[in-house]
């Protein structure tokens, strides 16, 4: 449930308003961000919008962390594929 | 001098005052109001002044000019198409286009994915009453504009006024005239297993455009409607491919619907790459924020062909190598089984159906 | 898109797969749950049960909120948009849920002012543009949605707009969890734990799950990637004897939830004493209310509504397959009489319920297009 | 028994039920709802079960059945009229008629009087959502009655659902193509003086019809719309007056308008005979009642034929054999001076200029 | 059509023209103003001069209601029905009336309800039918058509019915032929007098314009062999060196009025102090407005209109026509900028207007129509 | 100015509400009749109707009396004809 959607904050507004533009390649809405809070954000950042609100902030570092658990999973299965060749079993 | 002569009798001034206003009224008509009323559709002065100031204006060519009820046609060849559309597209004017050159540009592809060239269309304006006259010259102009790039003439019409609250503006219904000159007949019945899927460009764009031009979403993307006339592209590939089967535009429902009308109307299954359908970034963004799929939104400039499956290549060389194809794309295969349905390789590798949808395409937040 | 397209990576996937398949027991038969009708829309979208053995099988939950709507809700909402004052808005989602008498479609067109609405703020911005019409959002959803109704409503107040009001739907997650796990006909062997609430509550909610009922939860994200790891993480669990609440979607889930959103469920919200689900029955605590201090933005109070409660149709196997009992296509009337056009029980409405999403998705069998996929 | 075929896995369960779903899916479409919803005008299933369970049921031919782009006509002869009109009228149902005859007649009299057969139609509808599904089904039926009654198919069409509140229940576009196998043109600049004026029945009557209809007058009286195909009329008077000049249908503006159009298109006075045109006792008692002049009022199954004046006779005597021609009569002649200008005698014995309306005819006071 | 067609009767027609013309002395010119439109209506439609010698001419005046409407007032009546709470309510021949800022229809095409209306009976239905709204009826007429308003206000008050009004501009015929009478630029021979306002206001009121002004008055109906016959009596009466007030349409016109119609008129309404008349100016007493008691149901005091005088645009000589000085194809504009379907002046608009009735039936001279009509 | 009509009163309503319906050549509409009175009308009356009333009652007499002398100038045109033709002055 809940649709969400990784959007690159590309401006803050300046006022009280707790709004914000996100970016999602090339596509812009403005968003509240009132449930992060805008001392918790900065241009550049990425959050997860649903229903027009920032959910919350996504952490590049635990992105990247988990990408390269895929990958190392990846590599164990390229290992194994290696391995396989090689084993020449036929 | 002749006696007669000169006992034609001096007009009076009655009869001057007289001359001058016959003069006055025959003078070439020009639409004054700013908005339209219902006199401009109750058949009287206003709406002669708004056919002749306006659309006569426009529309200018021979077959037009007599105003009778109906429009006499030269029909060369044995077999005609005919086809109708209305427009009710809001907002009236978007990025890329306006509901005038659309129902041009529709009715066109139609008669252009039927295999005919096209040549003659009808034009029922139904205008609500307030509708602004500049905004209803501009819709005119773009139809005149859209009907000389796409070669054909505008040769009768008829325009309704409404109550206000009783229509959106504008609404415009074109019926198509198109010549048949060409042997086959495509029709979905002619598609069978080992044909290929192609499509004529990126999808989506004009349907994301109209969604975004609405405003009620707050989203802003550059994206612009790919509303354009598809019948020198349809006759590209025709010249090249013989074995095309069928060929239909994409508008309402999409891709998937056209596929799945495919499916069913030929009893095969459609094979769908999904990694090979194209769309662009921005088309794309939006529809994941909005939680709808592309293959559901309606192009107006983009058409599907199946063709046999040997001609798929030089079918997808054809249509790049015209400006409006350049995106194409091979994007599926026919298959026998199952049948009735269309699928779906994801990108990811899995598989799924691609079915037809219920309704619109509606944002969702789950 | 970044983000999103790093998780939909096909050759990660059948990595992955592998992996998974190494770790299922020869002979033994998986079943996990997904909390969440998003990884139900991500599976069947994707085609991601093309990964998984057939001794891996993945059961939909009820965390679809469209799904669990009572027909007798709908009829409220109904009732209020038929005031000739009122616009009700609502998410598209909602559109063509059934009631007792029909959707939301069918009382639009039947005359209802009814406008979807992309976010709450767009329906406060429709009620600051009709000052003369009465506008009710109609909120749905659970944790992940309900901060965004409350900041609706805090914003209102702060504005003092008096034509503007809440019809609250929100439910909350863990009793609707609980409720499956106290059902008497269920055999799981996991959960995967809704990514998207969980940034609102976090992880902690889930622990009794793993502590209390012995079932390993792994909170997973919604690529199709983030739930083969997820499937795999919960294998891995099961394979190393360990039964934990694990966060595979740490990118963008915090293990204490978002403080803030709670706080603004918490100020404009409170638990209703009881709810009923639709196929689930009444559940305790499992929804949420309109506080006191915020009587004025409560639809429910403002109109009458009927507040009748509808027997779910005779035929509905919803609760079942909501419950995981049943696949979709088990239901008696699934694909017959219950279809996306004329859907019997919500499961067939909106595109994360698990007969929708098998009906539009999924409708074929695995074999035949095994077949069709190679021509 | 091969092995082979023992070899065949027996279906699962799951596939039992999926070949069950199928064969739902492949039985005949049926309307179930009650009112018409955004999702008919969506092009997913909602449009297709409208279209194949209550169009293509009703207007059924082969032309049609393809339900492709545009529909594929067979052209015999060298010439075509297109012509196309948009219906708008409220109410819906009136007596004598609705809309949906309306629109076939309509249009298959523009046709008729170009001198035309008509032959294809093509219908396109605007419905508001929430319309009723049964009166949809009573117009469609009607049209495809009224399409059988004058010869014509509907071979194409289009359906599109606006907004609540943005149209009135239902609006419906045809375009019709006919065959131009007589040699003639018709058309207003082929009128010249001494030429005489025919009018097929008596005028006025759809129009009051209507106007009592929308009940808002509160009046009532024994009147029904004369809406009829008019192209049997029209061949019988061709047949017999090869000196036919124009004919037009008095559609909206009346007689009054058709004949300012002459007029000015060719250039001549017309002189009309105010005691000779033919109006029945209820159109002129609720004129009269309205402050309204029945000459600018509507027919829907009338038209004005201009004829060489030596056969006006043998052309009055032709459209009175036909049973819709029993009322017609010769209103008038047409003279060279003063040019553009209609002008009546009136029964009482004096002169005056009828002139193209303003706008609608209004009820009024003084 | 009884008491219709037989004063249609051309043979009858053409023995009262072959009277006239025997009345008529040699060499005299004779000019009488037919007061209502009405009359031009007729003379216009059944083509009525084709009976008269050329002696005789017939000029329009006053009495046209529509056409006496100054700018100002369709200005306010429009500033009325612009209010979204209004619906406003008046007859077809009032839409297209011009004021300084466009017609009603202008203000209908760009968003205002303005609905037509068949009798002041139709508005009070409108207003009983949509109780959330302000309906306001146009008032306009003499004193034909204002005891229609005073009964309809008078079942209003009786109903309760508080969303009704009526914006009151209702005129007087007395003191407009008065002004007429005291314009120092006229010559007339006589008056065929308001039938139908005499229906309501009887014979009597119009002896000081025979007594006082030396000017015979015969008070005629509205079928053309009225008008003939009435003209033959004005002549007769000159001819016999008479001058009185005579009353042709004695079918329908009782000497005295009717008592009931304007006892209704003086319960609800009283005379304006004065009222200004398109093209004719400030003439004092010359209208009617609602009495205090009645203020509830007065549009003029419920809502704030602008009351701004508009001067006539400078070309317009609309007094000039309606005073009987100029004919209408004498005025600058006439059939030029000004046309029915770009009025500058009111009499251009309505049907009975003496500029329209001669340009939608009497524009062409007499000698080109024998020609033409001979064919 | 105001459009008048002649209508046979068809019906009378029988209750306080001063309404009646007039028939124009096959034409009807229901009027008020509070201008003349209930009581001073009855079916078959002519009234004169203006704006959805009657306005006054058709006096058949006058109505006669009125065509009559129409056809005593008639009468008199005719004697002047026949008078003409017979003085024979070609
Ligand atoms: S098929 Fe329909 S009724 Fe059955 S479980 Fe699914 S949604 Fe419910
Ligand atoms: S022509 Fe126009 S401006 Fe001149 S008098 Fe007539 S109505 Fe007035
Ligand atoms: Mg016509
Ligand atoms: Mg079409
Ligand atoms: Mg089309
Ligand atoms: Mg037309
Ligand atoms: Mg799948
Ligand atoms: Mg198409
Ligand atoms: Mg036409
Ligand atoms: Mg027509
Ligand atoms: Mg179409
Ligand atoms: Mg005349």
């Amino acid at each position: 449930m809940c649709l969400g959607i990784p959007g690159e904050i590309v401006e803050i507004r300046d006022d009280d308003s707790q709004l914000a533009t996100v970016d999602v390649v090339g596509v812009r809405r403005v968003i509240n961000i009132g449930l992060i809070g805008r001392e918790a954000l900065a241009k550049g950042d990425w959050v997860l919008v649903h229903v027009g609100f920032a959910m919350s902030k996504i952490d590049e570092a635990e992105a990247a962390a988990t990408l390269e658990l895929l990958s190392g999973l990846g590599q164990a299965y390229t290992d194994e594929l290696a391995a396989l060749a090689e084993s020449d079993i036929t | 001098m002749t006696a007669e002569r000169i006992a034609a009798p001096a007009p009076t001034r009655e009869q001057q005052v007289l001359d001058r206003i016959e003069r006055a009224r025959r003078r070439k008509a020009v639409v004054r109001e700013e908005r339209i009323t219902l006199a401009h559709g109750a058949g009287g002065k206003a709406t002669q002044t708004l056919v002749e100031g306006l659309f006569v204006e426009a529309f200018r060519n021979p077959r037009l000019a007599p105003l009778d009820d109906g429009a006499i046609l030269p029909a060369t060849g044995d077999r005609l198409v005919l086809t109708t559309d209305s427009y009710v597209v809001s907002p009236l004017f978007f990025p890329g286009g306006d509901i005038g050159d659309l129902a041009v540009n529709g009715t066109v592809n139609d008669l252009a994915v039927s295999g005919a060239r096209p040549r003659y269309l009808s034009a029922g304006f139904i205008l609500e009453e307030g509708f602004p006259v500049p905004d209803l010259a501009r819709i005119v102009a773009s139809m005149a504009a859209a009907a000389r790039r796409a070669g054909v003439e505008v040769v009768t019409g008829d325009t309704k006024v409404v109550q206000r609250g009783k229509a959106d503006g504008c609404y415009i219904n074109t019926a198509g005239v198109g010549l048949l000159d060409r042997p086959h007949t495509y029709t979905a019945t002619a598609v069978r297993p080992g044909d290929a899927v192609l499509v004529s460009g990126p999808i989506g764009e004009h349907g994301v455009t109209i969604m975004l031009a609405r405003g009620e979403l707050d989203i802003e993307a550059d994206v612009a409607s790919d509303t354009a006339p598809l019948h020198e592209l349809v006759a590209t590939l025709l010249d090249t491919a013989p074995g095309v089967r069928l060929m239909r535009d994409a508008t309402r429902g999409g891709v998937a619907t056209i596929l799945n009308e495919v499916a069913r109307a030929a009893g095969v299954a459609v094979v769908v790459d999904d990694a090979a359908v194209p769309v662009r970034p921005a088309v794309n963004g939006a529809c994941e924020m909005l939680g709808i799929d592309p293959l559901y939104v309606a192009c107006e400039g983009r058409f599907v062909a199946v063709v046999d499956g040997d001609e798929a290549e030089a079918a997808l060389a054809a249509l790049r190598g015209h400006p409006l194809g350049e995106g194409a794309a091979l994007i599926g295969r026919i298959g026998a089984d199952p049948p009735g349905l269309v699928l779906l390789k994801t990108a990811f590798g899995g598989t799924r159906i691609v079915d037809t949808l219920v309704g619109d395409p509606l944002p969702r937040i789950c | 898109m970044r983000f999103v397209d790093e998780y939909r990576d096909a050759e990660k996937a059948q990595a992955l797969a592998t992996q998974i398949a190494a770790l299922c027991e020869p002979g033994r038969q998986y079943k996990f749950m997904e909390v969440c009708g998003g990884h139900t829309h991500t599976i069947y979208k994707h085609g991601l049960e093309d990964y998984l053995p057939e001794s891996v099988q993945l059961v939909h939950g009820p965390g679809c909120p469209v799904c669990v709507i009572p027909m007798g809700r709908v009829d409220d909402a109904i009732a209020i948009a038929q005031r000739p004052d009122v616009i009700m808005t609502t998410f598209g989602d909602m559109m063509r849920v059934p009631g007792g008498n029909g959707s939301f479609f069918d009382a639009k067109a039947a005359g209802a002012d009814i406008r979807m609405v992309y976010s709450p703020l767009d329906a406060l911005k429709i009620a600051r543009q009709n000052p003369d019409r009465r506008v009710v959002f109609m909120g749905i959803g659970f944790e992940t949605t309900a901060p965004s109704t409350a900041m609706t409503v805090l914003r209102a107040a702060a504005e003092g707009l008096g034509n503007f009001s809440v019809f609250c739907n929100h439910v909350t997650i863990i009793p609707a969890i609980k409720a499956i796990l106290d059902s008497p006909d269920l055999r799981l062997d996991g959960f995967l734990g809704p990514g998207h609430v969980s940034t609102v509550i976090g992880c902690r909610p889930y622990e009794f799950i793993a502590r209390d009922y012995g079932k390993p939860l792994v909170c997973a994200g919604f690529e199709p990637l983030d739930i083969l790891q997820s499937v795999y993480l919960l294998l891995k669990q099961l394979a190393d004897g360990r039964c934990e609440v694990e966060n595979q979607y740490t990118r963008v889930v915090p293990w204490d939830g978002n403080l803030r959103a709670l706080d603004a469920i918490g100020r404009v919200m409170r638990l209703r004493p009881y709810f009923e689900w639709r196929g689930l029955g009444f559940i305790n605590d499992s929804a949420l209310q309109m506080r006191d201090e915020y009587a004025t933005f409560d639809a429910e109070r403002i109109f009458a509504i009927p507040g009748v409660r509808v027997a779910d149709p005779k035929s509905c196997q919803c609760g079942e397959v909501l419950k995981g009992v049943l696949k979709p296509w088990e239901c008696k009337v699934f694909g017959t009489a219950c279809t996306p056009e004329t859907p019997i029980g919500t499961c067939m409405v909106s595109s994360e319920g698990a007969c929708a999403a098998y009906y539009n998705f999924g409708r074929f069998s695995r074999s035949r297009v095994k077949e069709a996929t190679r021509v």
